[in-house]
């Protein structure tokens, strides 16, 4: 499926909870809102049409001013074709449902989020840290502005 | 006092008597394998919970070579960035590089010239030799045959003498720039790469000679570590283990990137993914590879290595974007988000051995130990790539 | 000079010669004998199993496109030597938890069993310190106690890594010696005799009346089950690297993982010397004219050639696997064991 | 070490006792020289480099070297990459399971200070030395097998020096 016919349908089943992203990239990038987002996932899984059996991968940003985001890059092997999904939450309070029942995939992906930006998955079968040390309590080191021990900005020419 | 030991029994000695005693008795133990084990390939740690020799569960641990790389990134302007993706994936470092530059160049619009992409290609089919060169080494060691492990460093150290007349280093490249590659390919390169295609295929059948049609290793990789297709995907799986699977997915082939269109080759698929499928996919993609660089030899064409007129410090449009290769070990990819400035805002690495590396737990359960080893040998994970 | 029996004989002569002249019972000219020759024989097999040594290192550096030692004396020869002296440097750790006692004598007496079979071997004409006439009923029960040693070493040493390495090797080594001594009964029921001697005077000095030629299949058989007893490559279970890292002497440090590593290569020129005594014709020469050579000097060169086939065995294959091990042993070689058996039985009857 | 160590002790209060000690010195110099197993330990990137020196072209055997994937047997550790905290307890374990007299190399600019990790990085020990003590340090990302050569020479020459009157002092306390 081409980029307009992906957007299309997603649209057409979610409507308003769907906000597409412009740019010019070859894949549709869109954001859906924290209620829609488990159900997104799972159409997007089980359509045949979009058929998105294969997440490419699962990452969190953090805007240190509003929120953090959660970003999808789903796949389909059979269709050939790409998607971005992302998702906002909240900024002191982030947390969603994992997808892991999804895609198996999401695992991993969701434990280091969760490790890395402080990300809650509600539901997740294994939350357990997956990078950092056992003893670790130096908070999330990925989020923006983070510093601790043994941690040295480059320093700025 | 916490270990049994021999001692004489008070009473009659039967079965329930001595279980009774705790001197003979069945249970499960648990082993923990690595990060320091021979054939754990780096710092993998695995705990696994034993019956003799069966393997009932496993737990793979990881995040001993967590190198926060995406950190680094977010800190790192994109062409300083460069270097650091040669050490996600050390084995093949190229195909790393590639990655990356694929990603800015979509992100920021930049064209390559056809130049460039062709020693591009060139210079990542012989990192994929070389990397599955590493594999085969490291696999074979693993089954305990210590010779074929030598006998692929020999070839993968000519490969290596390729890399150094063109960049000068022997592992960690930084060759591909974004908007091109560092430098041309000196005057003899050519020659001694044909020379080296020429070889190698040779040197392919003796490796399949000595494991291929060893009944020994036949035994060991027949039928172990079946992966089925839908749990493939659905792990996240990709590269030869997919393909191992009976199902033909190549990123080059699928949704060709760089010139990858302009070649003719043939994607190798197994037939029930077990060990032996994903290993003879990866001896055909020698054979593969070695068709594409003498393609892109023959039809390598002349003018500039690098885009002229680059900034000196990218600066790519807000926006963000995603883009993925076909790296030996499966699809690599960045997801890129940028707010205009000179550095990333962030850079989510996804590597193919995360994916792989999920696959171990599910094809290994309830099989040996030995099994386990030679599974986790031909799914080819590399540690760096699943910690980063 | 060569003929060291002869030297003996005469050198034995003159001495008992001596005692007789002072009255000296013979009995303690004899013990002296024994136990210097006892001594030699530990000197020259350890002084063989510092050559093997090396000599691994050699061909497997040379099957890999590799040289191999080069640095310690001429080609490395002392390499081995080097070795040793590090060894017996180290420090020697005992785990906390260890058995102490056990993970002592484990290495001792896998040392006493890799040695004591050499009793009965006759090195050439008349070169053999004992011969007893049940030799080969000794040799399968002493090679036998190696499997104790390495279960010792497996279970003192609380390591579990170490206790499968042991477990291994105890299925192993106890499943192969069925085969092994059907597949040796062949080359007896030809001699006669179980003694060695006997059985190397049978074959003759002509290279087709040796018994690998009626005895093809106990040849095969006795083999590949002693590769297996010895714990070479294909059949290295018990120390596979890739697995268990480095099996039951994973945690022996220093000389007692030197006497590991010396009964192994002892064992390993022990199970190529029976094979020559039974099978190659022992001492003799392929042809009655080419006596001329000195019968330590075949014995040696036929052994080595089977060491080297042996070392060619590990840097080709890979690895079995425990159940396939088994299922071999006791599924293939059993039944060809006792196949070959009722053939000699057979042949014997009718043309014997 | 065992029986040997206390006999330096005896020997020199004999007459010409100086010279016999000098002499086996040398002897048991020359063959820990000749004789450092190392341990199959590798880390990232400088690993693949390590096996490389120990494969065809470059092959340690020469110098005596082969590996031991027990640390209980071996001499001499490369640790080769980049050490994180989570490894370097590790690290630090096998260090310690190995019997004396070992030896440490630092191989790579991570093992020696961070290297390209040193900025920015929340996850990566700044140099060994912090945790184990090291014998050489082998600058490069990777170094090449031939530095790494150097080095193992530049240990031969370190060794060849020692005195076994002073192994008392310089053992490791566990």
């Amino acid at each position: 499926m081409t980029k307009e016919q992906i957007t299309a349908r997603l649209k057409d089943k979610f409507g308003p909870e769907l906000e597409i992203v412009e740019n010019n990239q070859p894949e549709p990038y869109f954001y859906i809102s924290m209620a829609k987002y488990y159900e997104l996932c799972s159409y997007a899984k089980n359509d045949p049409q979009l058929d998105f059996d294969f997440l490419f991968q699962l990452g969190a940003v953090h805007y240190p001013d509003d929120r953090f985001e959660v970003a999808l890059c789903l796949c389909s092997h059979e269709k050939n074709h790409k998607a971005v999904v992302k998702v906002r939450l909240d900024h002191d309070n982030p947390e969603t449902v994992t997808i892991s029942d999804i895609w198996k995939a999401a695992n991993w992906f969701e434990r280091e989020a969760m490790e890395l930006f402080g990300i809650g998955f509600f539901g997740h079968p294994d939350p357990q840290p997956l990078l950092l040390y056992d003893d670790w309590d130096y908070g999330y080191p990925m989020r923006k502005g983070w510093t601790g021990p043994d941690f040295v900005p480059m320093p700025e020419k | 006092m916490d270990r049994p030991r021999f001692r004489p029994h008070a009473g009659k000695i039967t079965v329930d008597n001595m279980i009774e005693n705790k001197d003979l008795r069945e249970e499960e133990f648990l082993i923990n394998m690595g990060p320091q084990h021979p054939s754990t390939h780096g710092v993998l740690r695995l705990i696994l919970k034993m019956e003799g020799e069966f393997i009932r569960d496993l737990t793979p641990y990881v995040g001993y070579l967590h190198r926060s790389i995406e950190k680094i990134a977010e800190n790192r302007t994109y062409n300083q960035f460069m270097p650091f993706t040669d050490r996600i994936d050390y084995c093949a470092s190229m195909p790393s590089n590639l990655a990356w530059a694929t990603a800015v160049e979509k992100l920021a619009a930049i064209e390559v010239p056809e130049r460039a992409e062709y020693l591009r290609v060139i210079m990542v089919e012989l990192n994929r030799i070389a990397s599955h060169l590493i594999w085969l080494g490291t696999m074979s060691l693993d089954l305990g045959a210590v010779t074929p492990f030598l006998y692929a460093f020999r070839e993968r150290e000519w490969i290596l003498d390729l890399f150094e007349m063109t960049c000068g280093q022997r592992l960690t490249y930084h060759y591909i720039r974004i908007g091109g590659v560092a430098r041309d390919i000196p005057v003899e390169f050519e020659k001694s790469c044909r020379a080296f295609i020429k070889d190698f295929r040779r040197r392919v059948d003796d490796y399949e000679a000595i494991l291929t049609e060893n009944p020994i290793f036949l035994g060991r990789t027949k039928d172990i570590g079946i992966l089925p297709l839908d749990l493939a995907k659905d792990l996240g799986a990709s590269g030869p283990t997919i393909r191992g699977s009976n199902y033909g997915w190549d990123i080059r082939k699928v949704e060709p990137y760089s010139v990858y269109d302009r070649f003719d080759f043939q994607i190798p698929i197994g037939a029930n993914g077990d060990v032996w499928d994903r290993y003879m996919v990866r001896i055909e993609e020698f054979r593969q590879s070695c068709k594409i660089i003498e393609q892109a030899l023959d039809g390598l064409p002349e003018g500039d290595t690098v885009r002229s007129k680059l900034p000196t410090v990218l600066r790519p449009p807000a926006g963000e974007v995603f883009s993925r290769i076909e790296a030996p070990r499966g699809e690599m990819g960045y997801y890129i988000v940028s707010n205009g400035d000179k550095k990333p805002f962030r850079v989510k690495i996804r590597t193919a051995s995360y994916g792989n590396l999920q696959c171990l737990r599910p094809t290994s359960i309830g099989l040996k130990i030995a099994d386990l080893v030679a599974i986790f040998g031909s799914l080819d994970v590399i540690l760096p790539e699943v910690d980063r | 000079m060569l003929e060291f029996d002869k030297v003996m004989l005469e050198l034995y002569g003159f001495l008992a010669a001596w005692c007789a002249a002072r009255s000296i019972p013979l009995i303690w000219l004899d013990l002296t004998v024994m136990i210097i020759a006892g001594l030699i024989m530990i000197g020259v097999l350890s002084l063989a199993a510092l050559f093997l040594v090396w000599w691994e290192r050699k061909v497997s550096a040379h099957l890999q496109d590799r040289l191999g030692p080069m640095r310690t004396g001429t080609h490395g020869v002392l390499q081995t030597l080097a070795d040793g002296i590090k060894l017996l440097q180290k420090e020697d750790i005992v785990p906390s938890a260890a058995d102490k006692r056990v993970y002592f004598w484990a290495p001792v007496v896998a040392f006493v069993a890799a040695y004591l079979a050499y009793i009965v071997i006759p090195f050439g004409k008349g070169l053999i310190a004992r011969d007893l006439n049940i030799g080969i009923l000794y040799i399968i029960a002493i090679t036998s106690f190696t499997v104790i040693s390495l279960l010792m070493a497996g279970w003192a040493s609380n390591n579990k890594y170490a206790l499968l390495g042991g477990m291994r090797s105890a299925a192993q080594i106890v499943s192969y010696e069925v085969p092994l001594t059907i597949s040796v009964l062949g080359a007896v029921m030809l001699a006669g005799s179980l003694s060695m001697v006997d059985i190397v005077e049978a074959q003759g000095p002509y290279f087709w009346k040796w018994y690998w030629l009626p005895q093809i299949l106990g040849f095969g058989i006795y083999f590949i089950s002693a590769t297996a007893e010895a714990n070479r490559t294909p059949f290295d279970l018990p120390e596979a690297e890739q697995e268990l890292v480095a099996g039951f002497n994973v945690e022996y440090s220093g000389m007692k993982f030197a006497m590991f590593f010396l009964a192994e290569f002892v064992n390993m020129f022990t199970i190529s010397a029976i094979a020559t005594t039974l099978f190659l014709g022992g001492w003799q020469p392929p042809l009655p004219g080419l006596a001329f050579i000195p019968s330590w000097i075949w014995f040696m060169g036929k052994t080595l050639f089977l060491v080297f086939v042996l070392m060619w065995f590990r840097w080709t294959y890979p690895r079995l696997r425990v159940d396939q091990l088994m299922n071999f042993a006791w599924k293939f070689l059993l039944p060809l064991a006792f196949l070959n058996l009722i053939l000699t039985g057979l042949g014997v009857y009718f043309f014997g | 070490m065992g029986i040997i160590e206390k006999v330096p002790a005896y020997i020199e209060r004999l007459p010409g006792g100086g010279i016999v000690t000098t002499s086996m010195d040398w002897v048991l110099n020359q063959s820990r020289a000749s004789s450092l197993w190392y341990m199959l330990f590798g880390l990232a990137c400088c690993a693949i480099e390590m096996m490389a020196a120990g494969a065809s072209r470059y092959d340690f055997d020469r110098f005596g070297m082969i590996f031991r994937a027990s640390p209980r047997q071996a001499d001499l550790m490369f640790v080769a990459g980049t050490v994180t905290h989570k490894m370097s307890k590790r690290v630090k374990l096998l260090y310690e399971q190995m019997a004396e007299p070992s030896y440490v190399f630092a191989m790579g600019g991570c093992a020696c200070n961070g290297g390209p990790f040193y900025y920015d990085c929340y996850s990566v020990l700044k140099g060994i030395d912090q945790v184990i003590p090291v014998d050489i340090y082998i600058p490069g990302c990777p170094p090449r097998p031939e530095s790494l050569m150097e080095g193992c020479l530049k240990l031969q020459e370190k060794i060849k020096k020692e005195k076994m009157s002073d192994w008392a002092s310089d053992r490791k306390e566990v």
